[in-house]
């Protein structure tokens, strides 16, 4: 029945050449001619292009994925599914996940951050999840470069304005300065959604003769080779004339498009479901029907369209925002469409699921293309590319440049944009919609309620790419501890891992090497805390010139209450309580923020011991159930003081006297492996011994009514004078023209 | 000298702004208006020797700042001088 | 008392308004549609906030013309009471159930925060359960909320107690560093001639549990609702 | 017929976007710039017999929907018919 697909008159004729100009390399174009057994048809070639590309196919980082642990208890739903998910309690589930937005964000600082956070969102409810929380980790060039500011405020204002518009509270994130993201900034969007048990949708088609249904927007030429093409090749001034148009996102479409698609599930006439992200129209029909074993068919005619003229290529290819493919039980569509005209949203049948294995496009009554689902899901290239660790590190340890008086460098740390308060970049993030946030930005992990319930959940985001830079292995491991000591610092058990892997060129060795420790980093870490890596996504290409950013593996933790009265805040609460500290090894200069302003860092991570690691987080939750804590706080950035500072910031202005530290700068600035400070009753730190052995628990000092910071001789500081510095770290380098 | 910007999205661009007050239009009853963009009206004053120098400088403000050139178009005018 | 939640499409916090009055407040409150016309009988409409239509044009400037605002006009004017929270009150500023209008933050940004808001006038039924001057510990969260209206109009509206509540520091006094949005008057929250319709930027709805999210104060302005209306 | 809508802010309402954009044309060392205000540039396609009939309907639309008469003043351009 199906003739022989054949390109468009007008259209490029097919070759080697335009196969090079779409990315696929000659071995990748020869694997084409012998899929189809003949010559692609343009719209074919456009196909094969994105979704073999390194975006869509993972052809240089499946092989080293498959390393991660994926299962556990908790873990529901299979893999190959849009999310990952996980049971926790109460018969809920949560749905997460975190992905990349760079490129876009770099060429279009607001439309791309925002369209980062609506794929994102689209990714859970897809999967049946109401999103009920969104987090965002931003990397971006030296703040005095000339493009950071813009791209800072666009980026950020692109975040608020999708994200406060579609109501998904966005509760905690992180921001970092270096130099080395000049020329490409990360913005890594992550969402969690929740379900009632068992009704998880699938993405999985089934039903020959079922109807395809589009619903969302309308097609433009939006994005054609954007997701895929540009994030899957390095950006250089050439990649300018390959420049898509820019995506643009529409929120309020989006937010139909939630309360829609959770309605429209309800009816349970849904068969399948997936969002058009990447390669739009081409990697949702494929990826469902593939997924199922089926074939499908589009009909073009049919797909809305946002202006007259569209190719079958462009369609195909466009990566318009809010839209969302369905697969529908035959006979129900009138069900399902009602929902979505109540939303004033159309659900228009475009296709058919068949069961012949074919991916077939018509247009004006000609076959365009007509692909074995496999050859586009499934069988796309994989590669082994070689991996070698660079001649000279990263980064080597500067010659202490000079020893700043500790005074001076606590007020430099509190100042450093990578130190100071982020409260310029979340107050414009609306942290509070839905009800749910118990403990949003500004802490070290959020935490949100799950009403009805007494369980909870904690969120994290964390990074730490200047460690990733001396070892991309132990910055990798350094990364998964410090998220899950965020989490557990709240109370909550350390659950699930997502991830969001930033690396540079993976056709280069040394990159390939990074990727590689990374990912070996991550399984180890997560296998000794017991954590799933549930979902996650690979950034690769990201660089300038042939300059690449720090290897940035991105680590979004979730972590579970089963008591949500246990949680636990940073800031000390009764003057009187012993200052403790509890540590894992000794605090260390490498890869700290100290270092990047003074110098004087180590050139080498110290080694992390990972039952020590865990033993503090256990130590930690423990001493959480049984109410032995008055506050705890991870100390990361700036070190020991910047951390008592931070637990001294809350409101009701306590401060802190310490006695029993040895005042050197590593031990008040360092970070390296673990520290949390917590505050606790004195009659209480006999117990915590006993929880936390064989780590010392150290008491270091009392909490005091007088908001002062005084370190023995060393300083007497006030507390509120501090606090402004580091208040107005941001605003003041930003507002100032 | 004053001068008058017009920005406005590029053709094939999302306009979802327009495509909202379109649609609130036709339920309003206006029926009859379609194709509705929606872009910014920038006034302001420009000194300058001549009105070449101040459209040349205008243009500059346009490519540098007023007009995003990835999603708008611009045009403008200067009266006066 | 039964209350009405409106729900536009791009409505947020209407479950938030919803929850905050069923569960914490233990009220007969729904949800209404904007389509519908029928407001089922209830003694008081609450307008959430959220993006009504999107809001790329004005906040508010299209919901004001759904099918529900026909009906909640004619509420309001046959003395019913309507509480308009952040889009809300930017819905009935565009509908012209109150005066003035809400711009863009003064700072261009969105502002997610807790303010600090004075009480200006005690005997409304949105304040009659606070102190004159009493300051409320309440949340913001808005693009535009920037209170504008002519000198002319401000003054009448003071003169008639129709401001309600002012951004002033926690020790209560006004400043420019206290007004989060540049509003003129540092105004966060008036009322109609009639005191029958309020509007208001802060979100009593995120006030209502004490410790656990936002505070208490927000309660105080349902329970002088509750009152008013027995 | 092709209409065009001009919405500015009115005079004495504050206009904190066309201040930040002329202190960011300012730092851009576009010293000659003032009195920067910025509204909203409304392209629409309006069908209609005559003229007078659009501009009526344009008119209404403006009062009704697309300006604010308390904060933003209007004019508009109707173009062919
Ligand atoms: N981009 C952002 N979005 C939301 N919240 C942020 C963002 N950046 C930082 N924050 C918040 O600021 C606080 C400090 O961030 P950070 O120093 O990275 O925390 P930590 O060192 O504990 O991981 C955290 O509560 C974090 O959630
Ligand atoms: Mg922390």
């Amino acid at each position: 029945m199906s003739a022989t697909p054949a390109s468009l008159p007008g259209e490029p004729a097919v070759d080697q050449a335009l196969a090079r100009a779409h990315g696929l390399s000659a071995d990748e174009y020869a694997a084409v001619l012998a899929r189809l057994g003949r010559v692609p048809t343009f719209t074919e070639l456009g196909v094969f292009a994105v979704m073999w590309s390194e975006h869509c196919s993972y052809k240089s980082s499946r092989k080293h994925l498959r390393m991660l642990p994926m299962t556990g208890p908790r873990v529901v739903g299979g893999p190959g599914e849009n999310a990952g998910a996980l049971e926790i309690g109460d018969g809920w589930v949560a749905v997460f996940k975190i992905e990349s937005h760079n490129h876009p964000s770099y060429v279009e600082p607001y439309q791309g951050a925002a369209t980062g956070v609506g794929g994102i969102i689209r990714d859970i409810f897809t999967m049946g999840a109401r999103p009920v929380a969104s987090m965002n980790s931003l990397k971006f060039g030296a703040l005095d470069h000339p493009r950071t500011r813009y791209l800072l405020s666009g980026v950020v204002g692109g975040i608020g304005g999708y994200g406060n518009c579609v109501g998904v509270p966005t509760v905690a994130g992180e921001v970092m300065f270096d130099a080395a993201y000049n020329g490409n900034i990360l913005v890594n969007a992550f969402c969690l959604g929740l379900a009632r048990k068992g009704e998880l949708q699938s993405a999985r088609a089934h039903g020959v003769g079922n109807p395809v249904i589009y619903v969302g927007s309308a097609t433009g030429r939006d994005g054609i080779h954007g997701a895929s093409l540009l994030a899957s090749a390095e950006f250089d001034a050439a990649s300018a004339a390959k420049r898509p148009t820019v995506q643009v996102g529409d929120p309020f479409a989006e937010k139909l498009l939630i309360e829609a698609c959770l309605e429209a599930m309800k009816t349970g006439a849904i068969v399948a479901i997936q969002d058009m992200g990447a390669a739009g129209l081409t990697s949702s029909s494929s990826e469902m029907a593939g997924r199922g074993g089926l074939g499908i068919e589009l009909d073009l005619d049919r797909i809305p369209l946002r202006e007259p003229g569209l190719t079958p290529y462009e369609i195909l290819l466009s990566e318009s925002q809010e839209r969302m493919l369905l697969v529908v039980e035959k006979g129900r569509e009138a069900e399902v469409a009602a929902v979505f005209e109540k939303w004033d949203l159309h659900a228009l049948v475009v296709g058919r699921i068949t069961d012949d294995g074919r991916w077939r496009a018509r247009y004006r009554g000609q076959v365009v293309a007509d692909i074995p689902v496999k050859a586009l899901s499934s069988e796309a290239p994989l590669y082994d590319r070689p991996a070698a660790p660079p001649a000279a590190p990263l980064r080597a340890a500067d010659a202490p440049a000079r020893a700043p008086a500790p005074r001076e460098a606590l007020r430099a740390l509190l100042a450093s944009p990578n130190v100071g308060s982020k409260r310029w970049v979340f107050r414009q993030y609306d942290a509070i919609v839905q009800s749910n946030t118990l403990a949003g930005p500004g802490g070290d992990a959020a935490v949100l309620r799950i009403k009805g319930s007494r369980r909870g959940l904690a969120l994290t985001v964390d990074s730490n790419p200047r460690a990733c830079a001396l070892d991309p292995y132990l910055g990798t491991v350094a990364t998964v501890c410090e998220a899950a000591r965020n989490l557990a610092c709240t109370g909550a058990r350390p659950a699930g891992i997502t991830n969001c892997l930033n690396y540079g060129n993976p056709e280069r060795a040394e990159i390939m090497w990074q990727f590689r420790r990374g990912v070996e980093g991550l399984r180890d870490a997560a296998i000794a805390f017991e954590l799933p890596v549930v979902s996650g996504n690979v950034s690769f290409y990201n660089e300038t010139a042939g300059r690449a950013i720090l290897p940035t593996p991105t680590i979004a933790m979730v972590g579970i209450f089963e008591e949500i009265g246990q949680r636990l805040a940073i800031h000390f609460r009764r003057p009187g309580d012993c200052i403790v500290i509890i540590r894992t090894a000794a605090p260390s200069m490498a890869a700290s923020e100290y270092a990047a302003l003074f110098g004087a860092g180590d050139a080498r991570l110290a080694p992390i011991d990972l039952n020590r690691e865990r033993r503090l987080i256990e130590g930690l939750l423990k001493a959480a159930e049984r109410r032995l804590l008055n506050s705890a706080h991870d100390v990361a950035d700036g070190g020991l003081l910047v951390g008592l500072l931070e637990a001294c910031f809350g409101d009701h202005a306590l401060g802190a006297h310490l006695d029993g530290v040895d005042g050197s700068p590593d031990e008040l600035f360092g970070e390296g492996p673990s520290t949390v400070i917590i505050s606790a009753a004195a009659d209480k730190v006999d117990a915590l011994r006993e929880i936390f052995a064989p780590l010392e628990v150290r008491v270091i000092g009392r909490v005091t009514s007088q908001p002062r910071l005084i370190v023995g001789t060393l300083f007497d500081e006030s507390i509120n004078e501090l606090r402004l510095l580091y208040d107005q770290a941001l605003p003041r380098r930003l507002e100032l023209t | 000298m004053q001068v008058r910007v017009y920005v406005s999205p590029r053709q094939g661009i999302l306009d979802p702004q327009g495509r909202a007050v379109e649609n609130a239009l036709k339920s309003l009853g206006f029926a009859d208006a379609s194709n509705v963009h929606i872009g910014r009206y920038i006034t302001l004053e420009v000194k300058g020797d001549s009105r070449a120098a101040v459209e040349a400088e205008v243009a500059r403000m346009c490519d540098q700042l007023l007009a995003n050139p990835l999603i708008e178009d611009y045009r403008f005018e200067v009266e006066g001088g | 008392m039964k209350w009405g939640v409106v729900r536009f499409p791009g409505s947020l916090d209407d479950d938030d308004a919803l929850y905050a009055l069923r569960e914490v407040l233990g009220q007969d409150a729904r949800m209404l549609w904007h389509k519908e016309e029928t407001l089922g009988g209830v003694h008081c409409i609450v307008l959430p906030g959220g993006f009504s239509y999107g809001d790329y044009l004005r906040s508010g400037a299209i919901a004001r013309f759904s099918p529900i605002m026909r009906s909640i006009a004619k509420f309001a004017d046959d003395g019913g009471l309507v509480l308009g929270i952040c889009n809300g009150f930017q819905i009935l500023c565009e509908a012209h159930l109150l005066p003035g209008a809400l711009t863009r933050n003064r700072s261009l940004a969105f502002i997610c925060e807790q303010v600090t808001i004075r009480v200006e006038n005690a005997r409304t039924p949105l304040t009659r359960a606070t102190r004159a001057g009493e300051v409320l510990r309440i949340p913001i969260k808005h693009g535009e909320g920037c209170y504008v209206a002519p000198e002319s109009e401000l003054r009448a509206m003071e003169e008639r107690g129709q401001v309600l509540f002012r951004y002033v520091a926690p020790d209560g006094g006004l400043s420019e560093a206290a007004n989060p949005n540049g509003s003129m008057r540092a105004i966060a929250g008036v009322a109609n001639e009639r005191f029958n319709v309020f509007g208001l930027m802060p979100h009593p709805e995120h006030a209502v549990e004490g410790e656990l999210t936002g505070g208490a104060d927000g309660l105080k302005l349902f329970h002088s609702l509750i009152e008013a209306a027995r």
